[in-house]
């Protein structure tokens, strides 16, 4: 059951030149979490900015009762967030929507990661290590400044595979070309996905090719975050005529639910 | 500062709202709050003032492409479209739950012919745990050419007419801003036979998306919400309830205590919350606990005090 | 990431306002900015596209009561009452004074009837050195019964036309969005024979202070100017930039570059700042650097590519 | 001539409760500024609040070029301020308005502030001393605890006379009060006065009771600060309708030109 908490912030560094990783206590939240889930945060200073900012679940203590956030700042709610010092507290209400499906054990899943997508795989390569799937991630970024969940990946212990585009570490250039290139498609039963759309699109379009089933984290603007305000609502192919909430029916979608911007 | 001590007798907040009971003055505002069972996780929905459900029209509605949502300056813009499963879906999958609940619903329906709220209404009629409707008239009237109900005061008078003909629901026009003149809008909606007016709702505005050079809703044009529009809603309010005897429920950009008593001051028997629900689920409880304590503080027993203090 | 890189050559973005002719794209507000005077220690008040100086009536006027401003939600109200020292001492004190200077100088005209709007006019064309006249038209007009100019699209051609017939000045009528169609009362100024239109005057509204009781303002009623009001002026631009084929001065809630694009985008020739000049008094000067830059590191060559494109 | 500057910020303290000490370099202000001008200070984050804020000079140091504030925490935008720490910036529009008149060699002046109106006195206090005048100088506070500005008086030099409702310090009971009981009028030559307008409402009667010369200072929410957008103004005693700027013919008036709330 989601909560309201206030949660007391642990650790707040700052992992490359525009992102963040905030560990908080948060026992409501930490405790039925599940990878793919997301925290809806209000890091705002007298209500600027208004809207809560949706962001996902990177890694999980269940012990400690703590939450991970992975995040970039790219405008106002990111960057006040980025001021927030240990022992003050965040605003979060979670864990909210639809997470990533699970995986039988002895089962090959392909994660891949795209920017800061990456934030919601870390949690859920985690889970399914630990259900004893065999786990390969793939991390697409710039440069190697900004593989920033490797020393987590490395210490879950699962496959990690990273491409940059300016070569500095593991494979030169796009993800999805990555995929292509470097992945038999037969060793994988299922693809996890997360990153801009048309990176989205490509690996969905793999999936497809290779009969791989897959599923996708998506994005939208949110203002409630629980399916009340129906701001978060998106074409699927099943209709021409209808939406799903981002928010409540995901953010999670198999890829034969949901259109991507290509 | 204020006491924080608990009340010795817990004071009487209730309001008839032109007969639409209400446990407490704070309601949730249309379209902010779902069918209310969305927020059952962070909030007691039977304890709140009022729970204003998302609009309802005759038939199910698919609403706007996306993005139907985007925050602008202390506000947000939405172009929701009116998504919705239509009345009878309204009627038999969620009403029924939100009376067993002990939920005071409001019904908020929206049209495009004066028949259309006429059938919705009647159908309403029949129902048990409806405490009131509010007629969304910021909806485009396809019989006049698409100009909006709630800009004219011979249609506002026509609509509100049509709909308490068909009902005994106590019913509540909710007035459009977009106008030049809110008071002929609500004397047209007295006139019709209104039980109680809710104002305002949204602003009609629009943002652009600068690196794609195009207007950042599917839809294009969006109502503004939030505090950004308070002050419109205030001033609006002040004018109406100098000219017309109907009880109103006010709201717009309402965020804490201080923002539901100045309207309160200008005249509101009630107020509702809408983009507040987002910011804080637990916003409406809270607004009551602290209008609580403020009374408590200020040595009031009731709200009567404040209303309309501000003239 | 811009190119901070000087440019090669000097972007053009003169712009011609119906006649109006602005070194840059971007005037300062009337009422924001004194008579640019009070503003010359901080900025060079001739490289300004255009200052819009105070409104200026007939008479003199006092002004309201205090409090005459008080913020809000990213906004702030106005009652300032049109307080000026009437035509004749703009005329003899501060024009010669901004003309020798080589200030671009629009003046902003107010009356209580048409006829004054028209004895206005008819005082200023005599002068030298007037670029252009904006007429408020959110002024009570006293023959009718105070009902604003602005809100009804036959007063607005009425007072309009007049104001035509006596100067061959440029004449910019600056429409009021309390209304509940733009449209109809652009198209009125555009047949009175308006030269430009400038979009949007302030929003009505007010603000309570719940401790005294009362409203804050000295007046009750104020303008809400600022960020807040931004999406419904951007609203309002794109809905008369197509109907109508005057060009447009943009402007409510500008405090940036992207903001001022925004405004373009929907169809503004040039825009202006009000509210922003109070939050740094340099802003005029640094939104043309800032479209320059924008402009450079988009690889256009002039504000024509972005003029519209929203639509 | 006034300019906008950033300034860097030197040290910023608590001194109370309530109120701060900023100190922050900036020579355009510093250079040129009298006693009873103020600043106008940006303290917002994302333009909220919107309008910048008037603070009193407090004290200067012409020689390092610096300006120090005195400001209580009431809300918003203070509060905002409070957060500005050592080596960030304050974007300041200064020196603004007319100050205090100044005051003939060995002329006596009395100096009388309430609460966070001690700001600007403590800057005359300083400059009349230098003059050569003799200062005598009155505080009305709560409690002892927010006579911040003893420090810098006793530092000038000049003779101070505390009032605290609680008796903690000095006189007890209200600064008019003190002036009442305490101060022969003969001894006076001119009154400066700041706080909140009953109490200059009360000084200014004593001070035409004695036909003592005096100026108080104002206030008035202000948006431009410089006399353009005639925010500010408040009805003056000469005329029913005329109306004075307080930020551009004040804040500081004589007590004759202007009608104050009792
Ligand atoms: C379910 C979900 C999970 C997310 N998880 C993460 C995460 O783990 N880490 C992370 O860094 N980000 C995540 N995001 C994105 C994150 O919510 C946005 O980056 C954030 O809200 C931006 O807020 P801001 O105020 O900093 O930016 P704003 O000032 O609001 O916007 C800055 C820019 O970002 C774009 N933007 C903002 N919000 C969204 C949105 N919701 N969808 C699409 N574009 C947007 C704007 O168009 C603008 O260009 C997630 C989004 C969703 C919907
Ligand atoms: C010329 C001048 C000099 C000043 N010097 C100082 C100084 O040295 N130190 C200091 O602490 N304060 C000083 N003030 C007052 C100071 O400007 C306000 O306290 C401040 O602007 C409040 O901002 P805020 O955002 O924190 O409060 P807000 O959130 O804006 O308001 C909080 C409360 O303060 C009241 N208030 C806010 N601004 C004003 C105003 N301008 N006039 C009257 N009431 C107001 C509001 O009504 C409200 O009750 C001065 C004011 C003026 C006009
Ligand atoms: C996302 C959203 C959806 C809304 N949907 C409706 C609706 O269906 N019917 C209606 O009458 N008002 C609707 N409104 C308007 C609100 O009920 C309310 O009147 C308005 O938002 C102003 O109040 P606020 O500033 O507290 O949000 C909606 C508002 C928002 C933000
Ligand atoms: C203090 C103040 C005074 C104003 N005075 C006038 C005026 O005299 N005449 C006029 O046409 N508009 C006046 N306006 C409106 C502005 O010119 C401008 O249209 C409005 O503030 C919206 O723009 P903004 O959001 O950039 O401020 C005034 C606005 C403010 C804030
Ligand atoms: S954000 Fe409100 S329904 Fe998804
Ligand atoms: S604050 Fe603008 S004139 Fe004084």
């Amino acid at each position: 059951m989601p909560v309201l908490e206030n949660g007391l912030v642990l650790r707040h560094m700052q992992v490359s030149r525009d992102m963040y990783e905030l560990e908080f206590i948060t026992p409501g939240i930490a405790r039925e979490c599940q990878p793919g889930q997301f925290v809806h945060i209000r890091s705002a200073l007298e209500n600027n900015p208004l809207l809560r900012r949706p962001l996902s679940l990177y890694d999980v203590d269940k012990k400690l009762g703590s939450i991970t956030l992975l995040y970039k700042v790219v405008g106002k709610g990111t960057n006040l967030l980025s001021r927030i010092r240990p022992k003050e507290y965040v605003d979060a209400m979670g864990p909210l929507g639809k997470g990533f499906s699970p995986l039988a054990p002895r089962k090959t899943a392909l994660l891949v990661g795209g920017g800061v997508g990456i934030a919601p795989l870390v949690y859920l390569a985690r889970v399914l290590q630990c259900q004893g799937c065999n786990v390969k991630v793939i991390h697409g970024v710039e440069n190697r400044l900004e593989l920033v969940a490797l020393p987590r990946l490395r210490d879950i212990g699962v496959e990690f595979l990273p491409a940059t585009m300016d070569g500095s570490a593991g494979f030169k250039g796009l993800v999805t070309d990555l995929v292509q290139k470097k992945i038999s498609p037969d060793e994988i039963d299922f693809i996890y996905c997360c990153g801009p759309e048309p990176m989205m699109a490509k690996v969905s379009d793999f999936a497809r090719e290779n009969n791989i089933a897959a599923e996708i984290s998506m994005e939208e603007y949110m203002a409630c975050g629980v399916g009340a305000c129906l701001g978060c609502a998106r074409k699927m192919k099943s209709s021409d005529d209808e939406y799903k909430k981002i928010c409540k029916d995901g953010p999670v979608f198999s890829i034969d639910e949901v259109e991507l911007l290509k | 500062m204020r006491k924080e001590s608990v009340p010795e007798e817990k004071l009487d907040l209730s309001v008839n709202l032109g007969g639409i009971m209400m446990k407490n003055p704070v309601a949730v505002a249309s379209g902010t709050f779902g069918y209310g069972r969305e927020y059952e996780d962070f909030v007691s929905i039977a304890d709140i003032g009022a729970v204003i459900v998302k609009g309802t029209t005759l038939e199910p509605r698919y609403g706007n492409s996306a993005p139907r949502i985007i925050e602008t300056p202390a506000g947000m813009l939405n172009a929701i479209g009116l998504e919705n499963p239509g009345v009878e879906v309204f009627i038999n999958e969620h009403l029924p739950y939100l009376c067993e609940k002990g939920v005071t619903v409001i019904a908020n329906i929206a049209g495009n012919t004066i028949d259309e709220y006429a059938r919705i209404a009647s159908i309403l009629e029949g129902q048990k745990g409806i405490a009131g409707i509010e007629m969304n008239i910021s909806c485009p009237n396809v019989k006049e050419g698409g100009l909006q109900f709630g800009v004219d005061p011979e249609m506002v008078y026509q609509v509100v007419k049509a709909v308490k003909d068909e009902t005994s629901i106590p019913v509540m026009p909710k007035l459009s801003p977009n106008v030049s003149d809110i008071v002929a809008i609500a004397r047209a909606a007295e006139a019709g036979g209104a039980d109680a007016l809710s104002m305002i709702n949204t602003l009609m505005g629009m943002a652009v998306d600068v690196e794609k050079r195009k207007p950042v809703l599917g839809n294009i044009f969006g109502g503004l919400s939030g505090p950004a529009i308070k002050p419109v809603a205030l001033r609006m309010i002040y004018q109406v309830y100098q000219a017309v005897k109907l009880p109103i429920l006010g709201g717009g950009g309402i965020l804490n205590c201080t923002d539901a008593l100045e309207f309160i001051l200008v005249g509101a028997t009630a107020v509702s919350v809408g983009t507040g629900n987002f910011v804080n689920p637990c916003i409406a409880r809270e607004l009551v606990e602290d209008m609580e304590k403020y009374l408590l503080s200020h040595g009031l027993k009731s709200l009567e005090e404040l209303r309309g203090a501000a003239h």
